[in-house]
């Protein structure tokens, strides 16, 4: 009987000598575990969350109020009275004004890319799960706007709407909405014709229970990667359209513009000319290597 | 149909039809999808098709791809309306006034699929995808869970592995 | 496979229309009633009336939409009212000059590109694809008007050995590409212009050809003994579709997103001429370029879905 | 040739240099197409036009058969190419891609003299100021215009500028002959705030229609701003209404009636002759969109002695009429004066032989370039 007991209960020969049993983590704790162990995503997320942490907490730290002109003090290199970053063009302390503009262009790069993730991203999941000719109109429409390059289709609705953070805003989140939504869309109708949404039909779920539990998991998925990678697009675009004038009105301080202001002066103060264009590359090279931990981190093949 | 079943397994309480009642019997079960762009034609995917499957039997339906196995599968269990039949799941008429609703078919039958890749949400731990059933059929979550875990343990899975 | 290229082509069709449609409507979002954006500012009376007429601005929308897209078929964009010259020759000079600059600019950023992606694709994880990767991700991160307004510092400024601006030594006219006297003027734009296609290209190339690389049948490859250069062929081969996609869609972004590079450096391609039209608020001319950007863009892409198709034939069935 | 004008005009010679002709007979050889026109312009002046690359540049050949010959131009061409944007137009000069540079940015002049360009500036004709809106709003208050005037620090505007103009004071520079003795609004931020106070416009809210660029306009962006934080300091509350320089323009042309909010409009002026530097800008003949009179300034004082002047021929009597304008204008602080532009230019050390003229006309024929 010993031996057919063994038989009976295989498993047991194995239980002993399997590792103690590993917790057991739900998608969303594996995808943290990834990236708690992700030493270069830690620390590009942390300077991106330091950004973001400085911009909001600006009006606190920063030394100097932004608006506050002194000629005297006008094109000051770094280190000149306190001045860390030095002034510029109109005296005003370039720390400051860097800790402000960060305000806007970090929003009108990040406020567009959200916007369009919940217009593209739903748009997209109703498409792709109603498929037929909801789908095509949908997906058509979008395809008008996609044969615009993206700088192209900001610059022509900023530049016809006269500029401005709200119109440069709408036409960024315009930029955005369609490929947010090819994404979804194609997301969803590879989920929706996978057999576990046949089964939890078969085991009576409505259509909205299937998006809630099964659709969304996967597709916020993809949206997600995809959406971090648009924030560094948004900014150069936003500090762009600010740099041709389509953005931030004087004196609001906005890293483009301040880039294309400090232009005339860069030959008295190199350096700090440089401090906003350094400050877009480093808040885009962040968010891209952010972006690609988190890719990394959530797209786990089965 | 007289036979007598061999000792019939131990009663379960929901039979209702008792042990000699055909699990599920088809009757002229048909389902035509129209070809789009050729007007009247269509494709006959299930047409007329009648069996009986009592309790304990296993039916097999073997047939080559696209003769219409998953369509009759999708049939029985109600997720494609048929065209004309009857469908009577242990001696109850399926969507018919006095007999069985859609729903209640629903808490008794279930697809098993041949891609275990596809047919399991990779977003979804084991266990809530076992519940995911009793849940949808209106059971809290908790209670739900605890379905799940036994039916786990019943099959041999320590439920530990398969949740947090 | 002549079906496939049809039914394309016809697919780009409603595309171009829609374009047209959005272009139709710039004028409609702009402030200010849309004679006053297509009227130059000190126009009298009687011509206001003659312009009206003729864009039918007192008729309904549709009707106005149908005499517009009739008159930009015939290649009547309607005046520029900053130079009262037709919008149609100011774009299509400007357009051969942009179409210079993607045409120098594509193949560099498509070889270095694609060069970039293949190493670190080939060799994943060793300090040769993090060194590439951190190339590629700084060239997409960078933003490109600015690194121009640096490259004009140094190279043209302090060094003096490029010009700063402009196009050739007497203007777009006299611009003869193989005498060094006017080529060295597109050394910095296109180098600047190059930045991002070489970045992203290099990105996609690489996760192409690692995706490949994973692929059982490169296993199998090396299970009948192929060199490692024979499976590298095959697997190039395999992620061209994927990379040429890419390819046109930056070459794309080449002629119609180059308009702040264009402004930093003064080519006079289209993106500079629409700059200006958005500082002289001239609504015409920013119409007329956008749509015919556009245009060339949707047949930018067309023209790369077919040559894709020919590369992968898979997609000749789709 | 005779020219008989309407209404008598003793002020009619100065203006005759604004009055541009074309050639009837190349005209009609074109058959009026101004496009063509354009490319195949005739005229009868020092250089020749050789030819044009719209929106690139514009190449004049010297006329050889030019009656004076004294100033037939010693260069072999000459090359205007435009450049909106200073640090480009910096970059271009300091790279020798061109010999010579209008309007340089103050902040890039240090690096050019360390070049060796040749810096050149003159004081001339060019008023940087204000005209107001005298119809509705606080300027039609004569205190709340005192006011804004003694509310700006021209010196801080000149340190601004790198030292690249000269504070005004008027709507005319001191050089010119009917400047008189004007009541001058030095920086007084006291009284400016009295002079608020006592019109009861505390805050004072104003809007300001400006440009970010455009030709004479400086470097409208900073000094707006400066402008603005020093007006809000005497208890202003200013906003700046940002456009491009056309639309501005087009504001200009039509007048306060179609911009009733706008309360002031920043648009630089020739001072050339006494009808543009004075006239046009006080008399009620020349309201907008008739004339420049943006704001509608009506004054019968001033009518009358704008109709004096224009029937006065002596020009000694004309003279003391014109400055007694001057002053009458001051005293009504009819406009925010800020600063009058000296035209900077910078040009490569190879240039020679440029005299610049108090003028926004140059002659440009002495000019020649050593190799």
């Amino acid at each position: 009987m010993a031996d057919i007991v063994a038989l009976d209960r295989p498993l047991d020969a194995f239980a002993e000598q399997a590792p103690p049993a590993t917790r057991v983590r739900g998608y969303w704790q594996s995808v943290f575990y990834r990236l708690r162990h992700d030493p270069v995503t830690l620390v590009f997320a942390s300077i991106v969350l330091l950004i973001v942490l400085a911009a909001l907490f600006a009006p606190l730290i920063a030394p100097f109020d932004p608006y506050k002109e002194s000629i005297v003090g006008r094109l000051k290199p770094f280190g000149w009275r306190e001045h860390l970053l030095g002034t510029d063009e109109l005296g005003r302390d370039m720390l400051s004004r860097l800790l402000y503009g960060g305000r806007i262009s970090l929003s009108m790069g990040v406020v567009p890319v959200l916007i369009a993730t919940l217009i593209g991203g739903m748009l997209g999941v109703i498409g792709g799960f109603a498929g037929g000719r909801v789908n095509t109109a949908i997906m058509r429409t979008m395809d008008v706007f996609y044969a615009f390059p993206s700088v192209l289709l900001a610059v022509a609705i900023a530049g016809a709407m006269g500029g401005g953070i709200g119109n440069g805003m709408l036409a960024l989140t315009l930029v955005f909405t369609p490929p947010m939504c090819r994404v979804a869309e194609t997301a969803t109708t590879q989920v929706r014709a996978l057999d576990y949404i046949e089964a939890a039909r078969a085991s009576g779920a409505s259509t909205a229970a299937i998006i809630r539990y099964h659709v969304l998991g996967n597709v916020l998925g993809p949206v997600f990667i995809y959406a971090s990678s648009l924030v560094s697009v948004a900014i150069l675009l936003a500090s762009g359209l600010s740099f041709l004038g389509l953005g931030v009105r004087p004196p609001t301080p906005d890293w483009g513009l301040m880039l294309s202001t400090l232009r005339q002066s860069i030959y008295v103060v190199p350096a700090v000319c440089a401090v906003p264009g350094v400050a877009i590359f480093i808040t885009s090279i962040c968010f891209n290597l952010v972006s690609d931990g988190l890719r990394a981190a959530m797209d786990v093949r089965m | 149909m007289a036979e007598v079943i061999a000792l019939s397994p131990a009663l379960d309480p929901r039979d209702r039809g008792g042990p000699l009642q055909p699990m599920l019997i088809a009757r002229d079960l048909r389902k035509h999808f129209p070809v789009k762009g050729a007007r009247g034609k269509s494709v006959q995917a299930v047409d007329g098709v009648s069996f009986t499957v009592r309790k304990g039997e296993t039916l097999g339906i073997v047939g080559e791809s696209g003769c219409g196995k998953t369509t009759l599968a999708r049939l029985l269990l109600h997720l494609i309306v048929p065209d004309a039949g009857e469908l009577i799941f242990d001696g109850e008429a399926v969507n018919a006034p006095d007999g069985l609703s859609v729903n209640a078919l629903r808490r008794q039958v279930q697809m098993v699929f041949q891609d275990s890749y596809s047919s399991l949400n990779p977003r979804m731990p084991i266990r809530d995808s076992v519940a995911f059933g009793p849940f949808i059929q209106g059971r809290e979550k908790p209670e739900a869970r605890n379905i799940a875990r036994d039916i786990l343990a019943k099959v041999g899975l320590d439920p530990d592995l398969f949740g947090p | 496979m002549t079906y496939y290229i049809l039914r394309r082509i016809l697919y780009a069709i409603p595309i171009a229309f829609g374009v047209s449609v959005v272009c139709f409507s710039l004028v409609y979002i702009a402030p200010g009633d849309p004679l006053q954006t297509v009227m130059p500012p000190d126009a009298t009376a009687e011509t206001i009336a003659i312009v009206k007429h003729a864009y039918g601005f007192d008729r309904p929308l549709p009707v106005q939409f149908v005499i517009w897209l009739g008159r930009v078929l015939t290649g009547d964009f309607g005046m520029s009212i900053a130079t009262r010259r037709p919008v149609f020759l100011e774009v299509t000079d400007a357009l051969a000059n942009t179409a210079l600059l993607a045409l120098f600019a594509a193949p560099i950023a498509f070889f270095t590109g694609y060069a970039m992606g293949v190493i670190a694709g080939c060799f994943p994880g060793r300090w040769l694809d993090r060194l590439v990767t951190g190339a590629a991700v700084t060239g997409v991160s960078l933003p490109n008007y600015w690194l121009g307004i640096v490259l004009v510092i140094v190279f043209a400024v302090q060094l003096m050995l490029l010009p700063a601006t402009g196009m050739g030594p007497n203007g777009s006219t006299g611009f003869h590409i193989f005498e060094w006297s006017s080529a060295r003027f597109l050394v910095l734009p296109v180098i600047t212009l190059a930045m991002i296609p070489i970045g992203i290209l290099s990105r996609t190339t690489r996760a192409a050809v690692a995706e490949v690389r994973n692929q059982d049948f490169v296993q199998t490859l090396r299970a009948k003994g192929l060199s490692e250069w024979a499976v590298t062929r095959h697997v190039l081969k395999n992620s061209l579709p994927q990379v040429m996609a890419v390819m046109g869609l930056q070459f794309g972004y080449l002629i119609g997103g180059s308009i702040l590079v264009e402004t930093v450096f003064t080519w006079p391609g289209s993106g500079f001429l629409l700059s200006k039209a958005i500082i002289n608020r001239d609504v015409p001319v920013l119409q007329g370029t956008i749509l015919t950007l556009s245009l060339v863009f949707v047949a930018t892409n067309l023209v790369v879905d077919l040559l894709q198709s020919l590369v992968d034939p898979r997609i000749r069935r789709g | 040739m005779a020219f008989d004008t309407k209404v008598p005009d003793s002020l009619f010679p100065y203006e005759i240099s604004y009055v541009l002709m074309i050639s009837p007979c190349r005209a009609k050889e074109v058959k009026y197409n101004w496009t063509e026109y354009a490319l195949h312009p005739s005229g009868t002046g020092p250089y020749k036009f050789d030819k044009m690359v719209p929106h690139q540049r514009m190449e004049f050949v010297p006329n050889t058969e030019y009656w004076d010959k004294a100033r037939v131009p010693r260069q072999d061409r000459l090359v205007l190419v435009p450049m909106p944007e200073a640090s480009t137009r910096t970059a271009a000069l300091l790279s020798g891609q061109v010999d010579w540079i209008e309007a340089p940015s103050p902040d890039a002049i240090d690096r050019l003299k360390s070049a060796g360009m040749q810096i050149i500036t003159r004081i001339y004709p060019h008023n940087w100021s204000y005209q107001l809106n005298f119809v509705k709003g606080p300027f039609a208050d004569k205190r709340v215009r005192q006011a804004a005037n003694y509310a700006l620090n021209r010196e801080d505007m000149k340190d601004l500028l790198n030292g690249l103009m000269l504070e005004g004071y008027s709507t005319i520079p001191p050089s010119l002959p009917y400047y008189g003795h004007p009541l001058l609004y030095k920086y007084d931020p006291a009284k400016a705030k009295a002079l608020l106070q006592e019109a009861g416009c505390v805050p004072c809210k104003v809007r300001f229609a400006i440009s970010t660029s455009g030709s004479g306009q400086m470097q409208p962006l900073p000094m707006n701003e400066l402008v603005k934080s020093q007006m809000e300091a005497v208890g202003f509350q200013v906003t700046l209404d940002t456009m491009d320089w056309n639309a501005l323009l087009q504001v200009t042309r039509e007048g306060v009636d179609k911009h009733p909010d706008t309360d002031a409009i920043n648009v630089s002026r020739g001072s050339q002759d006494p009808f543009n530097a004075l006239i046009r800008h006080v008399w009620t003949g020349a309201w907008a969109p008739k004339g420049a009179n943006w704001g509608h300034y009506g004054n019968p004082a001033v009518d009358k002695l704008v109709d004096d002047i224009l029937k006065e021929f002596d020009t000694a009597k004309r003279l003391a009429l014109l400055t007694k304008l001057n002053e009458l204008m001051n005293e009504e602080a009819v406009m925010i004066f800020v600063a009058h532009d000296v035209n900077p230019r910078a040009l490569s050390p190879k240039v020679h032989g440029f005299v610049q003229a108090q003028s926004w006309f140059q002659d440009l024929t002495p000019i020649s370039l050593s190799p």
